[in-house]
């Protein structure tokens, strides 16, 4: 182990860290409104949606991110009507296109979870809501969501840290994030695991963060599993 | 049509199939031993004993919150100086060479294992109390509550969420070319790259991935079914 | 190292011509070619395995593979960590916009750059670097082009990318407004369909922070081979077989001269 | 002993018996002719009953017998496959769908069951609300009530069965009676037209069915309409204006709850009545 | 009525009331001073209780006076934070860690929780098992008893409470009645040696009482002990050979079902009483 290798890589790779936290808090708000209306209408009935919905969280659960942000970003613009098109501003960016994939990424498995969760609300609890002439929507606002949020936490908390670490991907499409500079730094020092173990514990730092904040959020959401001394 | 195939990727077909073969292989072998992982792990979180559950949060948050590239490298690189030390204690001295499947399998199912372990921990919460409480009533030990009760339940509760632990890992399987497999993400990047068509040899790689989900998405959909017997639904 | 003669020579198999992978998964190139010439002058059993880029340096120091060579640049900062034997080809670094461009063509007067030479460099640098100014281009990351660009072109916005090739998507989609890299796969690109419409300008480059060009490499430990492998080298230069099968595989000579 | 009873019940409420149904008031619920399939299991064979402003109908009938199924079949929880309901007027409108008959206009089934309030066999409480949170939730995000009156409101019924001590506790840590008090409590916050009552007192000691049975005397004096099941025949005689009995699916015998409760015309209620134990 | 009611009662079975508990029988189920704290809240205050061999003692009491929390620390569902349980001789061994009581031993619970059996106020049938499987569950699995074996006496057991018929059905096919009858068949079926019934007729209707009564007795014949709660004052005073009326977590008053329930000692027990609808 080069300490000095690994003392010195800390402040460059610390610089990028703000570029990563950007890519995951976007595409974890724009993942979270797409799971949701994605849920939402899975839940509609709708035969169109329903196929729709589930046709997006096929595909995009079924394949590799790299091959989606891949597709995204080099696929789009061998295609001239994109490039001629008015989204093509945003979709020559490299950080919009890691956006877009990585929240197109996470609304599909956030919808799955979201999804599997409604679906584990006791039957009983959406009778006694139903049977006081709560409309669906506020059934399921007031009843089934606040359920399914805090059934969902666990899973989701493993979404957030898989996103944290899968923005690390943006990487291969120029963007300088940790892993983008820690792999500059590589090429030019070949001290690899020095480096890679520097940009982990980085990495290490964010999700720890984050598991905290959801492990909070779901111990503040279940007093109710609490209460049960 | 597997000549047409073959020809349109160069040749490339074969090793392309063998490659899925590898990932399969793999990705099964780390899913279940993830799964045997992850249920220690979730045991360990609800158990009474501190220590346990120090450590079981220990292995998730570290295994977790690092990237999986770097676990793989540090069990690939570090293992079998590890299990060399270890045999030195035992007055074994000599170059211990571990393969690189088990290798690889290690790293992805202890990765795998690590998200199994959230989302059992939080199925096993949503079981409701009465029932585990009607199977103490009866004298069952935890094992047996564990193994009547408690998976039949948890698993109605959890199967979503192992399911995306599944496509994890199988994607996640890409991760161990560097251990030197040749799975399909090895066999496309290197097609690419000595045939200069990234873009075909990537999008077959996502069909593949894709094909493989098709199947292990049924697979789950019929589990969830079943561990749903029993349950009304609106 | 069950048994202690045999050598592990690692190398790629996605840097085609340098080394690449026929559709059987076997390794193929100018270094593989090479890499077997190399071992029947030192009269030892190899074995050649294809392991990826990333994995290669920690496995080097693991003593899971003994050397490496795919097409690894010999640079000032790489000889801190491994040593190198050889080098045994240099590669031109080149720029290539589009045909469109008005980069197109420009020259910078002189057909070919030694950076060792400093005071001779230093007029087409200036050319060029007025050339790019403000200007985008992409390179490979990891490689020396981008100390390079660093060093000599600070006014150059720099994009790296994985690999050449998606540099090339961006230029044709413009994004970049010009590539930087080795010659030979940026020839190889060109030939393929789909990027024709790009042209070399510029100079080819060498030496300098470019490198010595590409060595195999070692472990610092491992002098013996080191002292072997060079002699070797030294030989395959001298008998003109690395010149043959550079030609066979670039259609150019990459030995160093 | 019905003289001990009554004076009991009835020590702050009207000491007589209920008044039996008025025909002149208007109908509150009307099932016409109500089938009910699970699977190849016919629970509902053609039931049809009607329910006066007023009136406090009671199910009786051995277990399985559908009476559940039915008043579920009234507020919709279980669509009827053939028949109708008629809830203060207004036919709720049916619609067939691929051989599943279903209510043509959800909207409207929610208006409707804003009229009906229903206390569950099992209570359903909403496990993640406090026992109070449980009872205003209806009524500030269904009805629309300010959130402080349906706090005051909801305080006054806890009080009422006696609960009001546990208002910030969660269903787990209640016992069972008193979370079936909270669940009747949440039922009455809507302040519906007509309520429909699964075995209100299953888990209630003989103190509390009093009370209960005293809250249910109080509603039908303040002109609303009941239906309720309940396994207590002497329950069923105090509080209904008339007694169903329900037997495999069909009505085997109704009217009014002395006849039917002491000399029923059924042979069958009269076997049913006979085994039980505390029968006068 | 009490002539009515053993005459329906007792068709087939002695037709006497359970004979008061016997001295000399061992003690099946020995309660010392148990104590129970939720939070702050002290739900129970030193309650003791002791059944022979034999006996079947019947907890009544207000809702929310620690009835379900008593049977539930007998067979340590709850673990008491004071007090000592002892079944069939064998005292349940404690240990205090971390200020906790904690049984020191859990094979040992486990085995002499296989000598109780226990039917819960809301039944907690798995839900992912038929009726069938429930039942077999704990003998199959537990006790190793022979599938074949297991499933004929299921069968019976199922005959006995009448829902043979649900046999196949999961919990949720079940009426309220139906999934009562089915966690009596399930307690049954490890042939307990002590049995803890908490409300278990509270879901059914009167005749079913009366079959429920009857199993109650014929077990008591066989010489197996009961503790049960109940609402129902009269299934009391016909089933039990001694009440115990438990009130605020102590024990009010205890002895012969005669007098307790019809010349009761204390006040509070007596105000109770006369509440009861259909007290005689
Ligand atoms: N887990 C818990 N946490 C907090 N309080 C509890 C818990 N379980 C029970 N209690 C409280 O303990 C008291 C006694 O409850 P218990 O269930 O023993 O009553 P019970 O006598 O069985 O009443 P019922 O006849 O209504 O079933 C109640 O006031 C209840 O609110
Ligand atoms: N979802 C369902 N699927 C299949 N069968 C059902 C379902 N719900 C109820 N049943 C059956 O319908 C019949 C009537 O059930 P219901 O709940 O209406 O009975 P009940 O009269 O309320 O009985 P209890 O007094 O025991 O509550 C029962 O035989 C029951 O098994
Ligand atoms: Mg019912
Ligand atoms: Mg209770």
């Amino acid at each position: 182990m080069n300490w000095t290798v690994m003392w010195d890589s800390l402040p460059r790779l610390a610089a990028a860290l703000p570029l990563t936290l950007q890519l995951v808090t976007m595409a974890l708000a724009a993942g979270a409104v797409l799971a949701f209306a994605t849920a939402l209408l899975r839940l509609s009935g709708n035969r169109v949606a329903v196929a729709l919905t589930s046709t997006y969280s096929f595909v995009f659960r079924g394949t590799p991110l790299l091959v989606q942000i891949f597709l995204i970003y080099y696929g789009l613009s061998q295609l001239e009507f994109v490039r001629d098109s008015f989204l093509w501003p945003v979709l020559s960016q490299p950080m919009w296109c890691a956006i877009l994939a990585l929240a197109l990424n996470t609304g599909a498995y956030t919808s799955e979870i979201l999804r599997g969760a409604i679906e584990t609300v006791p039957q009983g609890q959406v009778e006694a809501a139903r049977a006081c002439g709560m409309s669906r929507v506020r059934m399921f606002r007031r009843i089934v969501l606040p359920v399914a949020v805090r059934q969902m936490l666990p899973a989701y908390g493993n979404e957030v840290i898989l996103m944290v670490k899968a923005s690390s991907l943006a990487s291969t499409i120029t963007m300088m994030e940790i892993t983008g500079v820690a792999r500059r730094m590589i090429a030019q020092t070949f001290a690899v695991m020095e480096i890679f173990i520097v940009a982990g514990i980085l990495y290490l730092l964010i999700n720890f963060i984050a598991t905290r904040l959801i492990r909070h959020a779901e111990w503040r959401m279940t007093p109710y599993l609490r209460a049960r001394a | 049509m597997l000549d047409l195939l073959t020809s349109g990727l160069h040749g490339w077909g074969p090793q392309l199939l063998s490659g899925t073969a590898m990932t399969i292989a793999v990705a099964l072998s780390s899913f279940l031993l993830g799964l045997a992982f992850g249920a220690a792990g979730a045991a360990a979180k609800l158990s009474d004993s501190l220590v346990l559950r120090g450590l079981a949060e220990l292995y998730t948050t570290a295994v977790r919150g690092v990237p999986e590239l770097l676990v793989i490298y540090l069990l690939f690189f570090g293992g079998s100086g590890m299990i060399m030390a270890v045999a030195g204690i035992f007055g074994y001295s000599g170059y211990v060479e571990l393969n690189a499947f088990s290798i690889g399998v290690a790293a992805v199912g202890l990765i795998s294992g690590a998200y199994s372990t959230e989302v059992i921990r939080g199925a096993v919460k949503s079981v409701p109390y009465g029932q585990i409480e009607a199977a103490r009533a009866c004298g069952m030990g935890r094992w047996r509550i564990l193994r009547r009760v408690l998976v039949p339940q948890t698993l109605r509760f959890a199967l979503p969420g192992l399911g995306n632990v599944w496509q994890l890992t199988l994607k996640d399987t890409a991760l161990i070319s560097v251990t030197a497999l040749a799975e399909i993400m090895r066999v496309a990047h290197t097609a690419a790259g000595s045939t200069r068509q990234s873009f075909l040899f990537y999008s077959v790689a996502a069909l593949l991935y894709l094909a493989l989900t098709t199947v292990s998405t049924t697979a789950f959909q019929r589990a969830e079914r079943y561990a749903s017997r029993g349950v009304r639904r609106a | 190292a069950k048994d202690a003669k045999k050598i592990r020579i690692a190398s790629e198999g996605a840097f085609a011509p340098w080394n690449g992978m026929d559709s059987s998964g076997k390794l193929v190139g100018f270094e593989i070619d090479l890499a077997w010439d190399l071992c029947k002058r030192m009269e030892a059993d190899c074995e050649l395995v294809a392991m990826d880029w990333d994995g290669m340096i920690p496995s080097l120091q693991q003593g899971k593979i003994d050397a490496i060579m795919a097409g690894m640049t010999i640079t000032e900062e790489r000889k801190k960590v491994i040593a190198f034997a050889g080098p045994y080809g240099t590669e031109q670094s080149t720029f290539a916009t589009l045909k469109s461009s008005s980069l197109a063509g420009a020259g910078v007067g002189a057909d070919r750059v030694d950076l060792a030479e400093e005071a001779a460099a230093k007029p087409a640098i200036a050319k060029l670097a007025e050339l790019l100014k403000g200007r985008t281009v992409g390179v490979q990351t990891s490689t020396i082009q981008v100390d390079f660009l660093e060093k000599y072109l600070p006014d150059v916005t720099v994009r790296s990318y994985d690999k050449i090739d998606n540099a090339a998507i961006d230029l044709a989609a413009g994004r970049v407004d010009a590539i930087f890299g080795d010659r030979s796969p940026i020839e190889a690109l060109m030939r393929a369909t789909g990027n024709g419409g790009m042209a070399l300008f510029g100079s080819a480059m060498t030496r300098g922070v470019l490198g010595e060009g590409m060595g195999v490499g070692l472990r610092k430990a491992d002098a013996e081979l080191k002292g072997r492998l060079d002699k070797a080298i030294a030989d395959a230069g001298k008998d003109g077989t690395i010149a043959t099968l550079s030609q066979k595989h670039f259609g150019y000579d990459v030995s160093v001269r | 002993m019905d003289q001990h009873l009554i004076a009991s019940v009835g020590r702050d409420g009207p000491a007589h018996r209920h008044p039996p149904s008025n025909p002149a008031a208007t109908v509150a619920v009307q099932a016409d002719d109500i089938h009910k399939r699970f699977g190849s299991l016919e629970v509902l064979k053609g039931v049809s009953l009607t329910a006066r402003e007023g009136d406090v109908i009671t199910l009786i009938g051995s277990s399985g017998s559908g009476k559940s199924t039915l008043l579920r079949c009234i507020n919709m929880l279980e669509v009827p496959d053939e028949g109708r309901i008629t809830i203060c007027g207004e036919t709720i409108a049916m619609r067939t769908a691929r051989g599943r008959t279903l209510p043509a206009n959800s909207r409207q089934v929610d208006r409707i069951r804003t009229r009906l309030g229903m206390v569950f066999q099992n209570f359903n409480l909403w496990t993640h609300m406090t026992v109070l949170e449980n009872v205003i939730e209806a009524p500030v995000h269904v009805l629309g009530v300010p959130k402080g009156e349906a706090i005051d409101l909801a305080r006054s019924l806890l009080d009422k069965v006696g609960i009001l001590g546990k208002a910030d506790c969660y269903p787990v840590q209640l016992s069972g009676g008193q979370q079936q008090r909270a669940a009747i409590a949440r039922a009455l916050a809507m302040q519906p037209k007509v309520m429909l009552f699964d075995e209100p007192t299953s888990a209630l000691d003989p103190e509390l069915v009093g009370e209960v049975l005293r809250v249910i005397r109080q509603l039908a004096d303040e002109g609303r309409t009941m239906i309720l099941v309940t396994h207590e025949m002497d329950f069923a005689r105090e509080v209904s204006s008339k007694v169903v009995f329900l037997h495999q699916g069909r009505i085997e015998e109704e009217g009014a709850p002395d006849r039917v409760l002491t000399n029923p015309d059924s042979d069958r209620v009269r076997q049913f009545l006979s085994r039980h134990l505390s029968a006068a």
